[in-house]
């Protein structure tokens, strides 16, 4: 049996510290194609605003997410994870 | 067999784009017909895209029925005409000419793209029809955001420019140049082999009933508008507030029966939907403001429907809804807080005033405005209530042979029956049509793919303006220049409507040109535009699974109006999460697998010999199962439905026609022994040993009478049922002269472990008790009862019996009659709500109303064809609302009582569906399988069953070797199995884990500069 | 006479015999093992004292026994087998034999989870039934439970219990049989407040003539307050209160009075079934009811023998 | 199988916080199939020690790999490298595994990332439970099936005590009666008499409580090296 070999490097974390004034989080979200994904679309077709540091990920079903995604993601740097399905 | 040119036409007229109408028109054009749909309405969809949630699962109504409509739009077969009315109609069954009269749209759909740009500026603002007056929108408009076409349409008796002469703004604003002044429609001839009419229907104007205010008091409102209110698109953003001022109503009235069930001042007929309309709306508006208080004010709560009655527990018991049996006299404001004062008689008789916030008025359903004329346009005829006439054994067929009826046209009922009346009709017309398939449905060619074969990526990106619906927020320039040189892209441009036809030939030639092997367009969203450019690259010569869409214009421009910077730098991020995957993403085989075009129905009772008739007559050989000696199942103890119609001989027919058609095969003193396969491919084998290879399933499996033990019926023989008093009155045993009947509803029935309404129980004692009464007046006749539920137009007879004068006596369930035998009669003890006491009644007969039980045979079935069943034991069909005869598995199909109580006419129009269903795909010669499918790993696996337990599709599965395997025929790719699995053996093509942490990285990589 | 203990002799003469339960303290003091003998000497014939009840633990059970003994009073030394194995068990009557104690009543014992150390090991290495069967062994055939003999008589009066209560119902008057072919010569029952299903059982119990072979005492606890009474109903497992004693305890001037008039009529129509030949009360912090129990069913004066 | 559950973070991180070079080391076999301690759930809870280590302020590499089995010798070999190049190794498979890797990894420190739970089998998806005690001395042939040792919260032989009702355990509403259960089914399996016969004491001896047990096959333990020329002589 072969070990897993592909490794993540190390993470690139900053310490915690204090919110600097005009931060803003940045957010990425698993949405479902099928309704959080479509409600996305929705929130643009009525113009709704929201932050501009929140991205989304369609997924085809939020049953196909993994531990390890929202984890990946927060190594990476995201501040929050918002799951939608 | 050699194929006889048909004489018949292959293409199909659906004339309404509601619910219904698509339904139809998809299980048609999926299945080798041509469809022509006509629609009123600049687009398709509609009552129910107006509808917030559903009932009785709270799903929104809007996601379930956009992908629909998105799927009508696209098919290369479906045609829609709009706004567009039929104007004559000629010729019969199989060879129809009929012209359609196509409005000016003013807006020419080759050109539009779509983007709504003209929309936003045009000046002319018109209270919405769509949003029921409580919104605005303008004079040139799409009906809502989701409008399918989304081409827009200028709304001439509005349009300045009509008006006024000038103004022109969105002719200037159009970069596409789509805006046409001078359109003037046109007229269509088409020729087709059938037509479908399912219009849909208009509410009640309760503008007519001047008592309840609606007009005059501002928080008076229709239930429309109150859906439209809880609708998170809606006006309110799904805030519950009052109209008046903006406020949070504390208590919310709602009115039941407004226009229905009343011959003298509005529809005589139930409406079917209002009372769970109202119960779901109370609930949701439970959800969005847990503070408010909510009253249903009602006569009868008509809870017929499956699991309907569980849900109006749940809203009483968690949701805190009160019932209240009471008539609304008058409604009347308090000026000076915009509050309601609502006077009624409480049960005990006493006049009460109580004010709410607010009152929704529960106005029922009737027939188009238009309908008489729209019938005399097709030349069927209307009952009474103009509706169409049908009748209980030919529930969709119109009076005119080749045109079928669907939905509340014809007459009063919701979602899931609409729907599989839908399939219903489309069934009929398979049946009509079947030599015909085939002969007019058009297929798209495409040029051979290229082989990408150790190619390292080559990818080009593709970032629309979308006019200015995404440039003016979104510095398109700026997001091609940070993406040229991201990893693997080697062209990026931007384009000014990805869409439209000549950016389609542009992005062809540049795949070619600059050989790519990869594709990303920035635009709108995949979830409308994703099949589009995909056949584009197909076209081109690429795999179509080579292609990503970044949506920077529904998430982004248009979320982020106003900040060019931040849009900007988000933009980029999206277009490099999908560049990051469409370099990982890799050329994906379509698999088909071929299709035995015969099919097994197991239940020789009414739902499967309809059903099995009706696939026979559309050319697939059938093999009808039955577990005893005879055809005819429970029906066989029938002898008259409500309407009048001879059961006995409308069942000997059916037998006759099984027993002689051709392509049946009928399997008596049979049952399923076991079964294996999957869509296109199963084989069962019978008890009888013999064994049946066949491409779907039908299960039919039915039910069974309630055989009580309650109220002495196994020790009087003066306790009977209702099926033994029908017997009596066909034989003349019964009435004797001045006999005294007693009648017991719910015998069995909405009471715990059996939470449920049996649905015929109300109108077999009315049939019977009209049928004692119309043969000796003198005989006594009452009716015990909880509430009666003749829905729909059912409501004739109830008032029928009423005017014969057959008594009716409410009572209640922790209060139930009480029965002792005296001699050769009964005394019967109930207590009266009217009059607040005790009655007392000997009767010579006490006739008790049982309900309906699943067969038994339902559960063996069910396990071995893993089609689930609902807590009472009744299959659990895949949606309870648009996909009312589907499991979750898919060539299995369900009809009849096996499925839930219901009466005749459902049964055969569920049937019909289940046919037209499973027509569907008997009559491909193989099935595709999607791209996007998780693949096994064998190899990694530990078969440990994870993926076994939680797939919803039972894809994947324990093999000869005693270890998982997967059946990608079955699997719908959404991943669950990948999700759960320990061992990371599943992959889901195009979402592999590589594919997500490499979009996970982009979308958290710093843009560059 | 195997034991010749007091409550032998009561239960041998054919007497209605009464036996009470003494809580050990949570503590040393011998001095509230006294006090509660000193309140309930004279209206019982044995007196039980507790093993570590609900795993609670408490002064042990041999200890108790010989305070009582040492006022002349006949004490019960209860024994679970949750907390000693074959080997310390076997050990421990060996003492109790020797500091004259002659009654010995056999239990599983509640599981340590309710008890106050809850994160225990049990021991559980034999179960009761088990342990009967072996205090039988020691006694009659003076050998261990291994076949190894023992020097001297081990002169027991062994006791089992059984919850006529309890899942499954027909199975226990079989396991009632297997306690008394282990040996057991006495059963104190759980407690009793639906006397209805206790006659049903003890009909049961006749059928197989089980009465013939064993002195079966009824358990009584008299109810204090209305929570008590649902407490037992709603969370004792075992116990089954009917609803109308919970009603009665409900709507009653004086609980506590009402509560002895209940326990009353219990007893009144326990002494009517055909195979009871005592009570057990267990009176659990609530001693000095007893003596009027006793006085107000006309169990008094005890017999001396 | 056996059924363990993953240790709690704060735990696992009290254990390894002062190792610079952690590597986290799964078992694809029993751990995997209840989702504890497979490849999955190391490369889980590396990342979740990662970022644990990086808010800590602490600067640790953290790794991870698994092997199908570390109750075997053989698959340890691919990764004694990575082993042997860590500060401490944290296995997620059950004791088994932990004991295996503490002896083949020499000074390098190999602490569990799991607590192995017991033997059991799914009940339905995510729900395990424990069946058998592997006592050394299996009676199910006179209980219907069902182990008093395991499934009884008082192991006794002689069931039910006193705490049974409507089938459950006095522990908990939640704890199914081993000895209902056993009633019931031996009433179905018409056997019942069978329970009418006092059970003896166990014999503990062949469990836990008399000493580490070993099994040993003698005809597959490898025979004694054979005596040399012997060797090639068999016929082919």
């Amino acid at each position: 049996m072969k070990p897993q070999s592909e490794q993540r490097e190390a993470p690139s974390i900053e310490k915690p510290h204090g919110i600097p004034d005009g931060w803003e989080p940045n957010i990425l979200a698993f949405a479902c194609h099928y309704c959080a994904f479509a409600a996305a679309d929705l929130a643009g077709v009525m113009r709704l605003s929201y932050p501009a540091s929140v991205k989304v990920l369609r997924l085809p079903c939020t049953g196909k997410l993994d531990y390890i995604h929202i984890l990946h993601a927060f190594e990476r740097g995201a501040d929050g994870v918002f799951v939608a399905g | 067999m050699n194929k006889v040119p048909s004489k018949k036409k292959g293409s199909v007229l659906v004339v309404g784009g509601g619910i219904g109408g698509m339904q139809a028109a998809l299980d048609l054009a999926d299945s080798g017909f041509r469809v022509h749909m006509v629609q009123r309405d600049p687009s398709i969809g509609g009552t129910m895209v107006m509808l917030d949630k559903t009932f009785p699962t709270g799903d929104c109504s809007m996601c379930m029925i956009s992908p629909k409509m998105v799927e009508v739009g696209r098919h290369l077969n479906i045609d829609i005409h709009s706004p567009a009315e039929v104007v004559s109609v000629e010729g019969g069954p199989g060879d129809f000419s009929v012209r359609v009269r196509v409005a000016p749209r003013y807006v020419d759909p080759d050109k539009c793209t779509g983007c709504g740009d003209c929309e936003a500026k045009c000046p002319k603002k018109v209270s919405s029809e769509f949003e029921q007056g409580l919104g605005v929108r303008k004079a040139i408009y799409s009906l809502f955001p989701q409008a399918v076409p989304n081409t827009r349409a200028i709304d001439r008796k509005n349009c300045l420019y009509f008006m006024k002469g000038r103004c022109r703004i969105c002719e200037k604003t159009c970069k596409a140049g789509a805006i046409n002044f001078q359109d003037e429609g046109k007229e269509l001839e088409l020729n087709v082999g059938a037509i479908i009419l399912c219009p849909g229907l208009d509410r009640y104007d309760a503008r007519a009933r001047g008592e309840f205010g609606l007009g005059r008091w501002k928080n008076v409102v229709t239930s429309v508008q109150f859906e439209r209110i809880l609708s998170a698109s809606g006006p309110y953003k799904g805030e519950v507030k009052r109209p008046s001022d903006g406020k949070h109503p504390k208590k919310v009235a709602w009115i039941q029966c407004v226009g229905s069930r009343d011959p003298h001042n509005a529809n005589p007929w139930c409406s079917s939907v209002c009372c769970m309309y109202a119960t779901k709306q109370a609930i949701i508006a439970r959800e969005h403001d847990s503070e408010i208080e909510q009253t249903i004010f009602y006569m009868e709560m008509r809870a017929f429907g499956k699991d309907f009655d569980k849900y109006v527990e749940r809203a009483k018991n968690d949701y805190g809804v009160r019932y209240q049996r009471a008539m609304i006299s008058v409604i009347r404001e308090d000026p000076a807080t915009g509050d309601l004062l609502l006077r009624y008689a409480a049960e005990d008789g006493k006049l009460v005033d109580e004010t709410f916030g607010m009152v929704v008025l529960s106005v029922g359903l009737e027939p188009h405005r238009d309908a008489v004329e729209f019938a005399g346009t097709f030349g069927i005829e209307t009952n009474s209530y103009r509706f169409a006439k049908t009748s209980s054994i030919e529930p969709v067929r119109t009076t005119r042979d080749g045109i079928f009826v669907t939905g509340t046209y014809q007459g009063p009922k919701d979602i899931p029956e609409t729907v599989m009346q839908g399939s219903a009709v489309a069934g009929e017309v398979m049946a009509l049509l079947g030599e015909a398939r085939g002969t007019e449905t058009i297929t798209k060619e495409f040029p051979p793919e290229r082989d990408l074969t150790g190619e390292e990526p080559r990818t080009g990106v593709f970032v629309c303006h979308c006019g200015i619906n995404i440039a003016s927020t979104v510095q398109v320039e700026k997001v091609v220049e940070a993406v040229k040189d991201l990893p693997g892209v080697v062209y990026a441009t931007d384009t000014l409507y990805a869409c439209s036809q000549d950016s389609q030939e542009m992005l062809k030639k540049i795949v070619r040109e600059k050989n790519l092997n990869r594709v990303v367009v920035a635009s709108c969203t995949p979830r409308t535009h994703e099949l589009l450019f995909q056949e584009t690259i197909r076209d081109a010569g690429m795999n179509k699974y080579l292609f990503d869409l970044a949506d920077i214009r529904e998430q982004c421009s248009w979320c982020h109006m106003g900040q060019k910077e931040a849009a900007t730098k988000k933009a980029i991020r999206i277009v490099g999460m999908a560049i990051a995957k469409a370099n990982l993403l890799e050329p994906l085989k379509s698999d088909a697998v071929g299709v035995t075009p015969v099919a097994l129905v197991v239940g020789g009772g009414v739902a499967g010999m309809t059903a099995a008739l009706s696939l026979a007559d559309q050319g697939f050989r059938v093999s009808l199962v039955e577990k005893e000696k005879e055809l005819g199942g429970l029906l066989r103890n029938l002898r008259h439905t409500l309407e009048g119609d001879d059961v006995r001989e409308f069942l000997k027919g059916k037998i006759d026609e099984v027993r002689a058609h051709e392509r049946i095969k009928v399997y008596n003193d049979a049952e399923v022994a076991k079964t294996g396969g999957f869509v296109g491919n199963f084989e069962t084998t019978l008890t009888t040993g013999d064994v049946i290879k066949h491409g779907a399933v039908i299960l039919a499996t039915g039910g069974m009478e309630y055989q009580p033990d309650e109220y002495l019926y196994n020790d009087s023989d003066r306790v009977i049922t209702q099926r033994e008093l029908e017997g009596r009155i066909a034989s003349g045993k019964s009435p004797g002269t001045g006999e005294c009947y007693v009648m017991i509803q719910c015998v069995g029935s909405r009471e715990e472990p059996n939470q449920y309404c049996s649905r015929i129980c109300c109108q077999d004692a009315i049939k019977n008790a009209i049928a004692l009464k119309e043969r000796n007046p003198d005989a006594q006749v009452l009716i015990l009862y909880r509430d009666i539920r003749t829905y729909g137009l059912r409501e004739d007879y109830y008032r029928r019996a009423r005017d014969l004068g057959v008594l009716f006596v409410r009572y209640e369930i922790d209060n139930k009659p009480l029965v002792e035998s005296l001699d050769n009669r009964l005394r019967i003890r109930t207590w009266d709500y009217m009059l607040n006491r005790e009655l007392t009644m000997d009767a010579d007969w006490l006739v008790l109303s049982t309900g309906l039980r699943p067969h038994p045979t339902t559960g063996k079935t069910g396990e071995m064809f893993k089609a689930a069943r609902n807590p009472d034991g009744y299959f659990l069909e895949a949606h309870v609302k648009l996909r009312p005869v589907d499991f979750p598995g898919e060539g299995i199909f369900v009809a009849g009582l096996a499925h839930a109580p219901k009466n005749l006419d459902e049964t055969i129009s569920q049937a019909l569906a289940a046919a037209g269903r499973a027509g569907t795909v008997l009559s491909r010669k193989s099935l595709t399988v999607s791209g996007i499918v998780a693949k096994h790993n064998r190899d990694l696996c530990m078969s440990c069953l994870s993926c076994v337990r939680v797939c919803p599709f039972d894809s994947p599965y324990i093999d000869e070797e005693g270890r998982v395997a997967h059946n990608e025929i079955k699997c719908h790719g959404c991943g669950i199995c990948a999700g759960i699995c320990p061992a990371k053996a599943f992959q889901v093509n195009s979402f592999r884990d590589d594919q997500i942490l490499a979009m996970i990285d982009a979308a958290m990589a710093e843009g560059k500069k | 006479m195997k034991s010749g203990s007091n409550l032998e002799k009561v239960l041998e003469g054919g007497h209605f015999a009464v036996t009470a339960e003494v809580g050990p303290p949570k503590g040393t003091s011998a001095s509230v093992v006294q006090k509660k003998g000193d309140i309930l000497k004279s209206c019982c014939d044995a007196l039980n004292v507790t093993d570590n009840q609900t795993a609670i633990v408490r002064m042990s059970s041999l200890s108790g026994c010989v305070i009582l003994k040492g006022m002349g009073l006949d004490p019960v030394m209860q024994m679970v087998v949750r907390d000693r194995n074959r080997i310390a068990i076997q050990s421990d009557i060996l003492g109790a034999v020797a500091l004259g104690i002659r009654n010995v009543l056999c239990l599983s014992g509640d599981h340590q989870k309710f008890g106050n150390h809850p994160t225990a090991k049990n021991v559980y290495d034999i179960d009761s039934i088990q342990l009967v069967k072996t205090l039988k062994t020691m006694r009659d055939e003076k050998k261990f439970l291994c076949g190894e003999n023992i020097s001297g008589e081990v002169p027991l009066f062994i006791g089992a219990v059984e919850n006529p209560f309890a899942d499954p119902f027909e199975f226990r008057v079989i396991r009632l049989g297997k306690k008394v072919q282990a040996g057991a010569d006495f059963i104190q029952t759980q407690a009793v407040y639906d006397v209805d299903k206790f006659a049903g059982w003890m009909k049961m119990v006749r059928d197989r003539g089980l009465d013939k072979q064993v002195h079966i005492l009824a358990g009584v606890i008299p109810i204090k307050s209305v929570g008590m009474a649902r407490y037992m109903r709603d969370n004792v497992s075992g116990v089954s209160v009917p609803d109308e004693i919970v009603t009665r305890l409900e709507d009653a001037k004086d609980v506590k009075e009402e509560g002895v008039k209940i326990t009353l009529e219990i007893i009144d129509r326990l002494k009517d079934i055909d195979g009871i030949h005592g009570v057990h009360v267990m009176a659990v912090a609530w001693e000095d009811i007893v003596p009027v129990i006793a006085e107000r069913a006309g169990l008094l004066p005890r017999p001396i023998l | 199988m056996i059924v363990g559950t993953q240790k709690p973070l704060e735990e696992i991180w009290d254990m390894i916080k002062g190792f610079r070079k952690v590597l986290v080391l799964g078992c694809n076999t029993c751990v995997a199939i209840c989702h504890a301690g497979g490849g999955k759930e190391a490369e889980i809870l590396a990342s979740l020690l990662r970022m644990k280590a990086s808010l800590s302020g602490v600067e640790t590499t953290v790794r991870h790999a698994a092997i199908e089995r570390q109750c075997e010798s053989e698959f340890f070999e691919p990764v004694m490298d990575e082993v042997r190049a860590s500060d401490v190794v944290l296995s997620l498979a059950c004791g088994v595994g932990v004991n295996f890797l503490a002896d083949k990894a020499g000074d390098i420190p190999a602490f569990p990332g799991i607590d192995t739970a017991f033997f059991g089998a799914v009940e339905k998806a995510g729900i395990f439970k424990e069946l058998c005690a592997g006592c050394g001395g299996c009676i199910l042939h006179l209980t219907g099936g069902i182990c008093p040792v395991a499934r009884c919260s008082k192991s006794i032989m002689n069931g039910p005590c006193g705490g049974t009702s409507d089938g459950k355990c006095e522990i908990s509403r939640d704890v199914d009666c081993a000895w209902y259960l056993i009633v019931e089914r031996m009433k179905k399996l018409g056997t019942l008499e069978k329970l009418f016969e006092i059970q003896p004491p166990k014999d503990w001896s062949t469990g836990l409580y008399g000493g580490p047990r070993k099994v040993v096959l003698e005809h597959i333990t490898a025979p004694e090296p054979p005596e040399k020329g012997k060797e090639s002589q068999g016929g082919m």
